[in-house]
């Protein structure tokens, strides 16, 4: 079952004169579950963007499902095939934690229907069953500013499952949570992932987590590939390299 | 040469606040300082006013033109400020140019509406007034539309720079979920700067309420009408009173403003 | 009886197919709660006579009063000189009806504190000094010409610029309580100031009188569309036609009666205005 | 898996926002209500062939249509007329510098991190009465529009600058006052204690650290008033507080049309340079 | 040289009906280097509030130096012998980098030589020679605000090199940096407090680096201490048990 979902062929991309990715080029296939580790600033938060088709890279080709990535212009139809989710302020706080979770149908829905559900919920039952998933069913109506960073983080996940994607990109998802939630959640998704044979591709500053939860890892480092292993090739020697610090006072 | 830079960057507060001290300085030379500005008569004056203030006309019938007037110009705030907050919703979406699909679009459509907004307020109410007075008449729609249209452009100029000043992440989230420009619109800007725009448009409702004071001055009533008619003839123990239902008035309001903001849960 | 007069006028009202009020205003030049009552009882008076529904609309503004005038929205309006010349002009129609007997010889006051050695219209060199309203007649357009012709610049030589009290009332209440040294208002104002022991003459004093000139007036706007055409005739009888009768009225005017007057008679206050660039 | 779930009902509370939003709707009901009812005015009896015709000729008399001579294209009238602008610059000046100045004077005391000791991280009972003096003098000098002011201090002082500046002063005085009281309560506390446990004094954390903090948004509030100064100058000029407003109300009363359109060129002219300025020092500042 | 320098007895502490410490007895000798750590919301920040005496306890004794306390109100006292540390948040953001490390001076001066010397900096080399320890004297008149955060750190690190301490205390220092960074902290901390003989109590989220850096571990849960050991014999079973979840409900 080795079928491919994203080719990436000499992809590059550079702010004013900064380089971040440099002619990155790598596939990955159906079902796959990728951790993306590198140090501060190796461009894994821009290779995670380009791949969500929010940034558009300098040069290089992205092939999603086979095509060019620029056949998914259209916001809802790309939405069908990749979801995204980051850390806590993702949500938008002032809204229920029922609309936060909705908002993963906007895709699907037109203008007037997300306006009336906005003020009468529609699809409640869609919502109660992801909310349920993640164990926050009784929070539904609350504020989603009212919740703790880790319920936070579940409510985002329970937008995705409502959105369903084929693909689902995560940028460092655990930064800001203590071991326990942090171990809670990882597992958590790759659990719900898993049942949908869906991708799954996760940035991470803990090399621990990567090896616990991912079955294969891709280093970045100044915006090349330093390595891309099964997670159980990944030596301490190869991680002494890919932090080493080349003088504090380049970075900032 | 370098070291003057460094000077420079490294003093540059502090140089630019002496710049405005400078400033200051300067607009007080435009004033003769001495007894001279003072009327002769202004110790007078100035007594018999704190005098009043001490023993402001508490009368019934001062009282109750009093609570008349301060309901005008309530009511004319009131209308005002829903004709500001209309065009301020329009405007304000439409200048800050998060619906723009395209660089020109942005450009062009965001500096448009930002001009208007800039016009509308950069007149003082009290001078559209005066115009609209000459134009269409001492009709009520007059003082309204005084209030509505400059305080639409502050709001609306505020209201742009909230919705531009929001972090883009939850937005982008929007966007990868599969919404539409609408659609964030809905679900994203609008109730990210929901409380802010709520407590800002509160401190201007307070702002109108003096506003709508002082519409009197072209002749259209209120506080401010009863406020002149009473100064005219120096009977500055009516005149206190007055303030005072206008400060009332203010106090009120702000009150309700401090209360709706802790209430609210952003 | 008064209920056949209110059934006259009843269907005079009828007759004319009319339901517009009529209006009229006053420049603000006066104790406002005074002007009030006095022509509240004198729209009273003229619906009784004319069978139109009178009302009185108060102003605030000698300018504002000019422009509701000049809009329609007033139609019978008590001027001064200045005013009314400035109405007419804006309002070609118009016309001039009736003044008071004094209104033909007029005359402004200068007025000074007691406390300070002004005694004669020469004096007020150096000192502080206000007028009434800036539109006013008596209370600007003529005390400032005949200083000039005294040769008294109200720019230069006064200390500091001359102030607008904005009404003759405040004039005498501002130099009596010192707060200006000196001042100009309308005599008729002074005098019924002293009558009613308004003011109090150990403070205040009379410096100088002006010479005589014409002033207020009852202008009439356009009204034969609205009213009917015999309607500034109708009016006009009506305010001639009051008398010693309507005192609560006149009191007001300090006057007991209103004679012929017509646009003419203020072709002089126009030149003066002219010539003070007050008007173009 | 097409189990129906018991999801929570949503619980509808009574809240204060809640009442708040009806209050507003009743208010907004009651005021429309009252121009339209009580006052009888008629929206769609503005647009009047006679209004029309007003509006036509008095904006025609603004743009000198008919006039030989319009004051906008005469030297003196221009000369005469900046001038008033200058005056009318340094007036805004001043009274902004007034305002700033008693506001700084009287804030620290006005905060009610002060007042609770929070900031200062000690208790002293008096602070509690003074913080409530000086509120409520903010509250009177701020409730009580600039025209006002101006209305009243044209008794005391002579025609001029000064009481123009001072009525925008009183006024604005108090918004300052209130805005710095808010932008020092609203202060991030962690460097402050921070700055408290490496030893320093009271004095020394409001030099080092609660100056440093505020002096930025200070400034921004600061140009943001002089702005609205700016604006509002022209107004406290019609009670004949001097500048461009004293000529734009004689103007006015003389019907000198073309005049006011000068006069009001000069004044937006006036806001765009305010607007600019500073504009210019808030990204300087930055 | 097991001389003790903080001594904690039944120390309790609650905000409104939240106990946030109940009854906690320690001591801590002159030099030694403690790692604090514990789940979210066990009371860390609160411990190490009450040892800076910023927080004063509902009840119990704590004596510093062999002297309670409230021996230690005057603050430029008491800040001779402790000095704080924690996010980059602490500084004063919009001063530059030499006035944020002379801050740590402020404890010495009078009012009047701390008003000059914001404008004209005095005993630049008292600060130069910090900034040069921690590897920042390039940055000396830098805004702060500027800074990145591992720089920012530093510059924290400088004031308190100035302030010199006995006692230094830090709440979560290297939360918001990456690996690298956050190590290269952790080290140059430790090897300048070990020059001066500092004692050294840092709260952290990471076990990996408490026992890396630190010679003893007390571990906080819900307020009580769950164990005070030395490094080596914290075991992975007892950090299971630390950080055990007890539902995510209850927190936030
Ligand atoms: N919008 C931007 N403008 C300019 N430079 C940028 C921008 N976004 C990223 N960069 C630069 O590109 C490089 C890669 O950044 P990126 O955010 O992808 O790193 P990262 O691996 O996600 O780092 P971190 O672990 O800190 O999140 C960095 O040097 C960064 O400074
Ligand atoms: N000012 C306060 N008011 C009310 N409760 C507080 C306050 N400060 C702390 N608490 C409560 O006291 C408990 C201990 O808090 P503390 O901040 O010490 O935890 P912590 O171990 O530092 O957690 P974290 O790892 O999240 O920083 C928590 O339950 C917290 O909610
Ligand atoms: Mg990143
Ligand atoms: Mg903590």
């Amino acid at each position: 079952m080795s079928e491919s979902i994203i080719k990436m062929n000499n992809i590059a991309k550079h702010f004013e004169r900064k380089i971040a990715l440099s002619s990155l080029s790598f596939i990955i296939n159906k079902g796959e579950h990728i951790a993306l580790i590198g140090p501060s600033g190796a461009g894994k938060s821009t290779l995670l963007n380009i791949l969500a088709g929010i940034t558009n890279a300098d040069s290089g080709e992205y092939l999603l499902d086979g095509k060019s990535i620029v056949n998914y212009q259209k916001r809802n139809i790309r939405s069908r095939k990749i979801g995204v989710i980051r850390q806590q302020f993702d949500l938008i706080a002032s809204l229920p934690v029922i609309q936060n979770v909705l908002a993963g149908k906007l895709g699907e829905w037109g203008f007037f229907k997300s306006l009336i559900s906005l003020l009468f919920p529609i699809e409640k039952e869609t919502a109660a069953r992801a909310l349920n998933q993640v164990g926050l069913l009784d929070k539904m109506y609350e504020q989603t500013s009212r919740l703790s960073g880790g319920e936070q983080q579940r409510v985002a996940l329970a937008r995705l499952l409502v959105q369903n994607p084929e693909v689902i990109l995560a940028d460092e998802p655990v930064a800001s949570l203590d071991p326990a939630r942090a171990e809670d959640i990882l597992s958590l998704m790759t659990e719900l992932v898993k049942d949908k044979k869906q991708t799954l591709i996760v940035s991470l500053h803990s090399v621990e987590y990567a090896k616990k939860y991912f079955s294969r890892i891709i280093a970045l480092r100044d915006g090349e590939i330093f390595f891309d292993l099964p997670s159980e090739h990944v030596t301490d020697s190869l991680l002494a390299n890919l932090y080493a610090l080349k003088g504090e006072a380049k970075d900032g | 040469m370098g070291k003057f830079l460094y000077f420079l960057t490294y003093y540059k507060k502090s140089l630019l606040t002496l710049l405005l001290i400078l400033i200051f300085v300067w607009s007080l030379f435009s004033v003769q300082w001495n007894a001279d500005l003072l009327h002769p008569g202004g110790g007078v004056t100035t007594k018999q006013i704190f005098q009043a203030l001490l023993a402001p006309d508490l009368s019934p019938e001062i009282l109750i033109l009093a609570l008349e007037s301060t309901w005008i110009t309530l009511v004319y705030a009131v209308a005002g400020m829903s004709i500001a907050i209309i065009l301020a919703f329009f405007f304000g979406i439409l200048a800050s140019g998060v619906l723009s699909t395209s660089r020109f679009n942005l450009f062009a459509v965001s500096g448009f509406f930002r001009g208007i907004l800039g016009f509308t307020r950069a007149i003082h109410e009290l001078v559209w007034a005066w115009l609209f007075v000459a134009a269409i008449g001492l009709s009520p729609f007059a003082a309204v539309f005084a209030l509505g249209i400059p305080y639409g452009g502050i709001l609306g100029k505020i209201f742009a720079d909230m919705l531009n000043d929001i972090p883009e992440e939850p937005i982008k989230a929007l966007e990868t979920a599969g919404a539409s420009k609408l659609q964030t619109l809905l679900y994203g800007y609008l109730p990210l700067v929901r409380a802010n725009i709520i407590s800002y448009v509160m401190y201007r409702f307070e702002c109108s309420v003096r506003s709508s004071a002082i519409m009197s001055f072209v002749g259209l009533g209120g506080l401010g009408y009863q406020i002149q008619l009473s100064l005219s003839d120096l009977q500055y123990d009516e005149v206190w009173t007055f303030l005072f239902f206008l400060i009332a008035l203010v106090v009120l309001i702000d009150a309700w403003s401090n209360l709706l903001r802790k209430r609210m849960v952003l | 009886g008064t209920k056949e007069e209110g059934q006259d006028a009843e269907k005079e009202k009828d007759s004319k197919k009319t339901d517009a009020v009529f209006k009229i205003g006053a420049i603000p030049d006066q104790n406002a709660a005074d002007l009030n009552r006095s022509m509240g009882e004198l729209a009273d008076y003229l619906s009784k006579e004319t069978g139109f529904q009178v009302e009185y609309v108060p102003s605030v503004d000698y300018a504002a009063l000019v422009t509701a005038f000049e809009r329609g929205e007033i139609q019978l309006a008590w001027f001064g000189g200045l005013t009314g010349v400035q109405a007419r002009s804006l309002v070609p129609e118009a016309e001039a009806i009736a003044q008071r007997p004094m209104d033909k010889e007029f005359h402004s006051v200068y007025i000074a504190n007691s406390e300070t050695a002004i005694t004669k219209l020469e004096d007020v060199k150096g000192k502080s000094f206000t007028f009434g309203s800036e539109s006013s007649t008596s209370g600007h357009l003529m005390p400032r010409y005949f200083m000039e012709q005294a040769g008294i610049s109200p720019d230069k030589d006064l200390n500091g610029a001359p102030n607008f009290s904005g009404s003759h009332d405040k004039t005498y209440k501002l130099v009596e309580s010192g707060a200006f040294q000196a001042g100009a208002l309308n005599e008729q104002v002074w005098k019924s100031a002293i009558d009613e022991k308004l003011v109090d003459t150990n403070k205040v004093k009379v410096i100088h009188t002006t010479p005589a000139y014409f002033d207020y007036n009852w202008t009439i706007n356009d009204v034969s569309e609205k009213f009917g055409n015999d309607a500034k005739d109708k009016v006009k009888q009506a305010l001639l036609s009051i008398n010693g009768e309507q005192e609560e009225i006149m009191s007001l005017f300090g006057s007991d009666s209103f004679i012929e007057t017509n646009n003419d008679n203020y072709k002089a206050i126009e030149e003066v205005a002219k010539e003070l660039k007050i008007i173009k | 898996m097409k189990k129906t779930l018991s999801y929570p009902k949503k619980k509808r509370s009574f809240t204060f926002v809640t009442f708040s939003v009806l209050s507003v709707f009743c208010l907004l009901a009651a005021s429309w209500g009252y121009i339209f009812i009580a006052e009888n005015a008629s929206f769609f009896g503005l647009f009047t062939e006679e209004n029309y015709l007003f509006a036509k000729k008095f904006l025609s008399s603004l743009a000198g249509i008919g006039d030989n001579d319009p004051a906008f294209t005469n030297k003196e009238s221009w000369i005469h007329a900046l001038k008033l602008t200058y005056e009318t610059l340094q007036m805004s000046v001043m009274a902004a510098g007034f305002a700033t100045v008693t506001a700084l004077l009287t804030v620290i005391p006005a905060d009610r991190n002060v007042a609770d000791g929070t900031l200062t991280l000690s208790k002293r009972w008096y602070r509690w009465i003074l913080f409530w003096i000086i509120r409520g003098i903010y509250v009177f000098s701020r409730a009580i529009p600039e025209l006002v002011w101006a209305m009243v201090i044209v008794f005391i002082l002579k025609p001029g600058i000064l009481p123009g500046a001072l009525a925008l002063a009183l006024h604005n005085f108090g918004i300052l006052g209130k805005l710095f009281a808010e932008i020092i309560e609203d202060i991030d506390m962690k460097p402050i204690r921070n700055l408290a446990s490496s030893g320093a004094s009271n004095a020394q954390i409001l030099f080092y650290g609660v100056i440093p903090a505020v002096m930025p948004k200070f400034l921004t509030y600061i140009l943001y008033r002089w702005e609205v100064i700016m604006r509002t100058s022209i107004i406290v000029g019609f009670v004949g507080a001097g500048g461009l407003g004293q000529q734009f109300k004689l103007s006015m009363s003389f019907f000198n049309y073309t005049d006011i359109t000068l006069i009001l060129i000069c004044y937006l002219i006036l806001v765009a340079i305010a607007d600019a300025i500073s504009e210019g020092f808030r990204r300087a500042a930055r």
